[in-house]
């Protein structure tokens, strides 16, 4: 199953009571999205709309479309912007 | 709104007259560098405008006596070009030289610089050294007033209202004589003096100083002319120990400010350390070792 | 309020604005004349944006006021090219690429104009000091001053 | 398509921009430069105070002052419900924004904007303000970081309660957030270091200082469409605030991209564009908006400054076995500094097994903090870089050897989460270590100093179409403003898929209504996600080129071939046409099938870190503190330079603000919480003469997300200079200088200190 970090201490972490690391039944993002919606209400909307996320080491700013592996590690992150 | 008035007059006593009938604020216009700005900033409010360029002289160089006669209007860029004055007031040159930038030599004077009264002012510090007179006109007519006169405070001067500015008279040379000015500033160009300091000496064949007068910019409320740095020149060749006590003195007669452009302990401590290097450089000059622009 | 009636030259070409006492030349060009290649960056003298020739003469036109121009001859940006022929100095800025946002660039090459006219073989410590008014905040000037000084080379003739 | 390996004729070159001339005979239009029939100016009036109620304000006599057609203030925009969004640089909260570009109820900053008013001339509008009664009750302010950090702080948001603390604290505060990133385990890694070395370093808020002050031109029709001419670093990203600021549909509104003098981030914010609708909205007329010099200093975002420590462990062999840092950023008056990207940015260079990082993101009375190259990178990196260089020479180890030693490479795990992977910085040191500058001996007295940087880059929405012309020559259009110029290197795309000379491409930069949406310029995303738009455009359009041969030739669409501009028949099998080229199949387009162009939009992702070093040369004057720059080399991972001039242009404006930064911008404020130093007089950006050349030198590691290789190259330049600066001056003088700017007078008073 996909695992799920959160290495950020920030607000992710209100929505996880604390939990840092979980797995997730996801094949794709957007069923991570649902799932982590599901567990954990409201963190994957915050994910959605103001975190950016890497999987497997290469970060997306949307991942919207990406899949995932069974061994994905996905890890949320604040999103970049640039100057 | 209140409006605002332009003359440019083509004699003293027109521009006089204007200034002197103006019910409100009368401003001089010669360069502009800072006036425009101010108004812009509206730190002033003028009622008219009084533009002296087109007075015939005032945006001349001449010789006389064996001296300078520079137009009070005369821009930078002007007085850097003249020959005569390179060689014999290197010092002047340099120190109008040094303010603000290409564009703004096309246009800054020496009154211009003078009567805006900014102890921070690049070239009153070489003016003060240099022992320059200033040539006042007004109703009262025409009065010679050393330039160390003119200013009395930040933004504040000694002339009336009908007054104005119409040339500066530098006195002939000794042999052996001149000048130089440095001014400390954070970047190499386009910065006001976090400290300014003209000296101008003449020596005797031995390189002992024989005459000397001193300045110091952005220490005080005005350019200060510094006595003391002076008696330390003068009968004393520029060794060591003539520089320890020079940049005592300057040191000592440095009462700065904390500000924006520098703390006090800052600016009393590079007082010093100008006053030793525009000392080596006056030297050098006035026997005859160097020459040239300081950048 | 009444305006003063100027006559001047500007570009080469007789001309004629009415301005308030108050208004800068460089309000003049862009606002009344409708000459908006002078640009306001500061308005205070320090950018060099602005910067026009008066008889010859390298001026920020936001320290000018408009009604000195009487009797004037003004050359801005505008006034650079030969109809549809860029002057050297404009087509060495294109080739070294010296410009990245080109907003400061009508100022450069007016300043570096004033700078050829004078001195034909300036030294690279001598451009930076002439050009040290302008402001870039893009190029880090690295570009200007090589463009600067092929354009110099050019006009001297020495390569092309 | 990818064209990394391909023998290419347009990329790589360095042609002139297409916007060139216009730029260089003053043709070009920024947005103080528009004009519309009828317009009338507007002007702000601004708050005197850091930190105040606003107990009212009265406008009835600037209302009644002749020539005045409109006054607005708060009240003339809608309230707006707390809201987190992503549309500029960063999250940003609605709310805030509106407060931000009007005050409601309290003046969080001086400069803080209080009222509007359009009139005739520039002139009676400044007059209108100063007839503008506002009562002020003035509040006690706090503009330092640390200070606003105390408990007893004058508090600027009574529903600021930091996120990221558990529990919920009881009481609010001015830490809007805390933000932390763990790896490994920290205090093993301090256990097992043989050294450990810890400074504190501080640094002051700068100002992206474009030259160009923001400015537009905006007009509400009576029917509601609303026209604004922006200067911008994103159209779309206008229209967004807009829209969501004053309650008004997207589809009324079109943002017109005017030139752009500059941004560097600072122009992805938004301040007038809602004020001159509003206003316009008011009068019925057209209403210019144009800051001046010193609105964009008071008003508008600098980047944060800070106060951050770093404590470093290593093994006798220069091996980094533990990082920690903390980082409290300055917000400005609202939650969201770059505090998250500080966090990321400063050990990414490094492999490193345990590291610990805690960030604040804090409120203070100053103006809203805008992006700025990198924004959080260089704060986070020159506190690291000068450690690290501090750790070396407690070490007894050279500098690049530390550097090597310790260097991120493929498959490093960052202590953010995730692993680096196509990365150049190996690449980048190995070029530092041949540079000459590096071999070349110092003269006695002078410094050098070596710092590196990392930025993300990032991708995201962009759109392109491509057109063919009647006469074959080809139109390129993006929504990305060109800030730098993007235009020349969109043409060089569209010209190498396709083919044909540079010359015969025209790009532009169309208007909100007229393509797709784009995110806006910045991040260095432009060359990478818009460049992958023109380029699969540009192959849709090939494509189509194809089928008209195909179609002309009467032979299927896969045995033609694309080359050189031409269409072949593929292979003798195909049958003996002569190739038909881009004009002849252009005119007879109309024919053959209808006009042919293409429209892409994509989310570009995977847009490739970039990694850069610099070298430094410095000589120091003991007795004033000057610093003086002697030699500039600037190294960098590009991906692939598509021109590279304007790579290097890039990689030398980011090193001379670098520059600006280390020695001598900053944001000084006086006792009453104003800032003192609002002009280019006394704020000092570097000038031509304060400067060397700057040696750009292009590393090209290609990116295999890019059709080309390209990375975003414009933001890591600004990330190593304060370090490499301060490295050097410790070089030529003994002594750290841990806070920027690096002045003459802190250097002056540091010498003497040291005896």
């Amino acid at each position: 199953m996909p695992k799920v970090v959160l290495s950020s201490g920030s607000a992710s972490l209100a929505f996880t009571g604390g939990v840092t690391e979980f797995e997730v039944e996801a094949t794709s993002f957007r069923r991570l999205i649902l799932e982590l919606d599901k567990r954990f209400p409201g963190l994957g909307t915050q994910v959605e709309e103001s975190m950016a996320v890497a999987i497997d080491g290469e970060i997306f700013q949307d991942a919207y479309s990406a899949e995932l592996r069974p061994g994905s590690e996905i890890v949320l992150i604040p999103k970049i912007g640039g100057g | 709104m209140t409006s605002l008035s332009y003359a440019a007059p083509t004699s003293v006593d027109a521009a006089v007259k204007l200034l002197a009938g103006a019910g409100g604020v009368a401003k001089v216009l010669s360069g502009g560098t800072d006036l425009l700005v101010q108004m812009r900033a509206g730190r002033v409010k003028p009622e008219i405008i009084v533009d002296t360029k087109m007075i015939p002289g005032i945006m001349e160089i001449r010789e006389e006596n064996g001296g300078f006669v520079i137009g009070a209007a005369t821009p930078g860029a002007v007085v850097e070009a003249h020959a005569g004055l390179n060689k014999a007031w290197p010092g002047i040159v340099e120190a109008l030289d040094l303010i603000g930038s290409t564009q703004v030599q096309g246009r800054c004077s020496l009154a211009g610089n003078l009567c805006n009264a900014s102890p921070a002012a690049d070239s009153v510090p070489a003016l003060y050294a240099a022992g320059a007179i200033a040539v006042v006109v007004g109703s009262k007519g025409k009065r010679e007033v050393p330039v160390e006169q003119i200013p009395t405070g930040p933004g504040r001067t000694s002339l009336a209202k009908d007054e104005f500015i119409l040339e500066f008279k530098l006195p002939a040379r000794p042999a052996n004589s001149s000048d130089a000015y440095l001014r400390f500033i954070p970047r190499t160009e386009m910065d006001i003096a976090v400290v300014g300091c003209g000296i101008s000496v003449t020596l005797d064949a031995n390189g002992v100083c024989t005459a000397a007068r001193c300045s110091l910019g952005a220490v005080a409320p005005t350019v200060l002319l510094v006595k003391e740095m002076a008696d330390v020149l003068i009968g004393h060749k520029l060794d060591a120990d003539t520089l320890a006590k020079l940049d005592a003195a300057a040191q000592a007669a440095a009462k700065p400010i904390s500000d924006k452009r520098g703390t006090a302990e800052y600016r009393t401590k590079v007082a010093g350390v100008l006053a030793r290097r525009v000392a080596a450089i006056a030297f050098d000059r006035a026997a005859g070792k160097a020459t040239g622009k300081t950048h | 309020m009444s305006k003063s009636h100027v006559t001047t030259t500007i570009n080469g070409e007789a001309a004629e604005f009415l301005c308030e006492t108050q208004q800068t030349l460089l309000d003049v060009l862009r606002d009344v004349v409708g000459l908006t290649g002078a640009k306001e960056g500061c308005a205070s003298g320090d950018c060099g944006a602005c910067s026009v020739l008066i008889d010859g003469t390298l001026v920020c036109s936001c320290l000018v006021l408009g009604v000195e121009a009487e009797g004037k001859s003004i050359t801005t940006i505008e006034g650079i090219a030969q109809g549809d022929h860029l002057h050297p100095i404009q087509q060495k800025f294109l080739e070294h690429a010296a410009l990245q946002c080109g907003f400061c660039t009508p100022g450069l090459i007016v300043a570096t104009k004033a700078l050829l006219d004078e001195n034909p073989n300036p030294t690279e410590t001598e451009a930076r000091y002439w050009l040290a008014g302008n402001l870039c905040r893009c190029t880090g000037y690295d570009k200007v001053i090589r463009a600067v000084m092929d354009a110099a080379a050019v006009m001297r003739g020495e390569t092309v | 398509m990818n064209y990394i390996s391909s023998d290419l004729k347009v990329v790589g070159t360095r042609p002139i921009r297409p916007d060139g001339v216009d730029k260089v005979t003053g043709r070009a239009i920024f947005a103080a430069d528009t004009r519309a029939s009828g317009m009338l100016w507007g002007k702000i009036l601004r708050s005197p105070h850091a930190h105040a109620r606003i107990v009212s304000i009265d406008t009835s006599k600037a209302e009644a002052l002749k020539g005045v057609y409109a006054v607005v203030t708060s009240k003339d925009f809608p309230e707006i419900a707390s809201e987190e969004a992503f549309v500029g640089e960063g999250p940003m909260n609605f709310r805030d924004l509106s407060d931000n570009i009007m005050a409601r109820g309290k003046a969080l900053y001086e400069g803080h904007a209080i009222a509007a008013v359009a009139a005739t001339t520039a002139a009676i509008a400044d007059e209108a303000l100063a007839l503008i009664d506002v009562t002020y009750e003035v509040l006690p302010h706090v503009i330092d970081v640390d200070e606003a950090m105390q408990p007893g702080a004058p508090v600027l948001h009574a529903d600021m309660f930091t996120a990221g603390v558990n529990p919920k604290p009881a009481t609010p505060s001015n830490i809007a957030k805390v933000v932390t990133f763990k790896k490994g385990d920290i205090d093993a890694g301090f256990a097992e270091a043989d050294v450990i070395f810890e400074d504190s370093y501080t640094t002051k808020p700068v100002h992206q200082a474009y030259i160009e002050p923001h400015a537009c031109l905006a007009t509400y029709a009576p029917d509601g469409q609303v026209t604004i001419h922006a200067s911008s670093q994103g159209h779309f990203m206008i229209r967004a605030y807009t829209a969501k600021l004053l309650g008004i549909d997207m589809a009324q509104i079109r943002v017109n991209p005017a030139e752009i003098g500059g941004g560097f981030g600072g122009k992805t914010l938004i301040y007038l564009e809602p004020v001159a609708v509003a206003l316009s909205r008011k009068s019925g007329k057209s209403v210019k908006m144009q800051m001046t010099r010193e609105e964009v200093f008071r008003g508008s975002g600098p980047t944060s400054g800070a106060s951050v420590t770093v404590k470093l462990g290593a093994k006798k062999d220069g091996t980094i076995v533990a990082a920690q840092q903390v980082l409290k950023f300055q917000a400005g008056a609202y939650a969201g500094s770059p505090i998250g990207p500080g966090c990321m940015c400063g050990f990414a260079m490094y492999d490193i097994p345990n590291i610990d990082v805690l960030g604040y993101d804090v409120v203070s009375n100053r103006p809203k903090v805008a992006a700025y190259r990198a924004p959080g990178a260089p704060i986070s990196s020159f506190a690291v870089e000068c450690a690290v260089d501090d750790l070396a020479r407690k070490l007894g180890i050279d500098p690049l050897v530390i550097r090597e030693k310790n260097a991120a490479v493929n498959g490093t795990k960052t202590h953010y989460g995730p692993t680096h992977s196509n990365i150049g910085f190996t690449q980048v040191l190995e070029a530092t270590r041949a540079h000459p500058h590096w071999k070349a001996p110092l003269k006695e007295g002078h410094g050098r100093g070596l710092a590196v940087g990392f930025w993300f880059n990032i991708g995201g929405e962009s759109s392109a179409t491509v057109h063919i012309n009647e006469d074959g020559t080809v139109m390129v259009a993006t929504g990305s403003p060109d800030i730098g110029g993007s235009r020349a290197s969109m043409g060089m795309m569209a010209a190498e898929v396709l083919g044909i000379p540079v010359s015969k491409v025209k790009a532009i930069v169309a208007d909100t209504a007229s393509i797709g949406f784009t995110f806006l310029t910045g991040g260095s995303r432009v060359t990478f996600a818009t460049g992958m738009a023109v380029t699969q455009a540009t192959e849709k359009v090939v494509d189509q080129l194809k089928a008209r041969a195909a179609a002309t030739w009467d032979i299927p669409v896969d045995a033609v071939e694309w080359k050189d501009g031409k269409a072949y028949p593929a292979g003798t099998n195909a049958g003996a046409f002569e190739p038909l080229d881009l004009a002849a199949i252009a005119l007879k387009q109309g024919r053959t099938g209808g006009p042919i162009n293409a429209e892409v939009s994509v989310n570009a992702q995977g847009a490739g870190a970039g990694f850069g070093a610099h070298i430094c040369d410095v000589a120091v004057d003991k007795e004033t503190g000057k610093v003086d720059i002697i030699r500039y080399t600037a190294i960098q991972d590009v991906g692939k330079a598509i021109h590279p001039s304007y790579v290097e242009g890039q990689i030398q404006g980011g090193a001379a603000q670098g520059i600006g930064w280390a020695l001598s911008e900053e944001y000084i404020y006086n006792a009453k919480g104003q800032m003192d130093n609002p002009g280019f007089l006394d704020y000092r950006c570097p000038v031509a003469s304060d400067l060397p050349m700057i040696e750009a030198v292009l590393v090209e590691v290609p990116n295999p997300r890019h059709p080309f290789g390209a990375r975003g190259v414009g933001e890591v330049p600004i990330v190593p200079p304060m370090a490499a600066i301060s490295n050097a001056i410790k070089g030529a003088i003994g002594l750290r200088m841990p806070d920027l700017p690096m002045s003459p007078p802190k250097i002056r008073a540091a010498v003497d200190a040291a005896g």
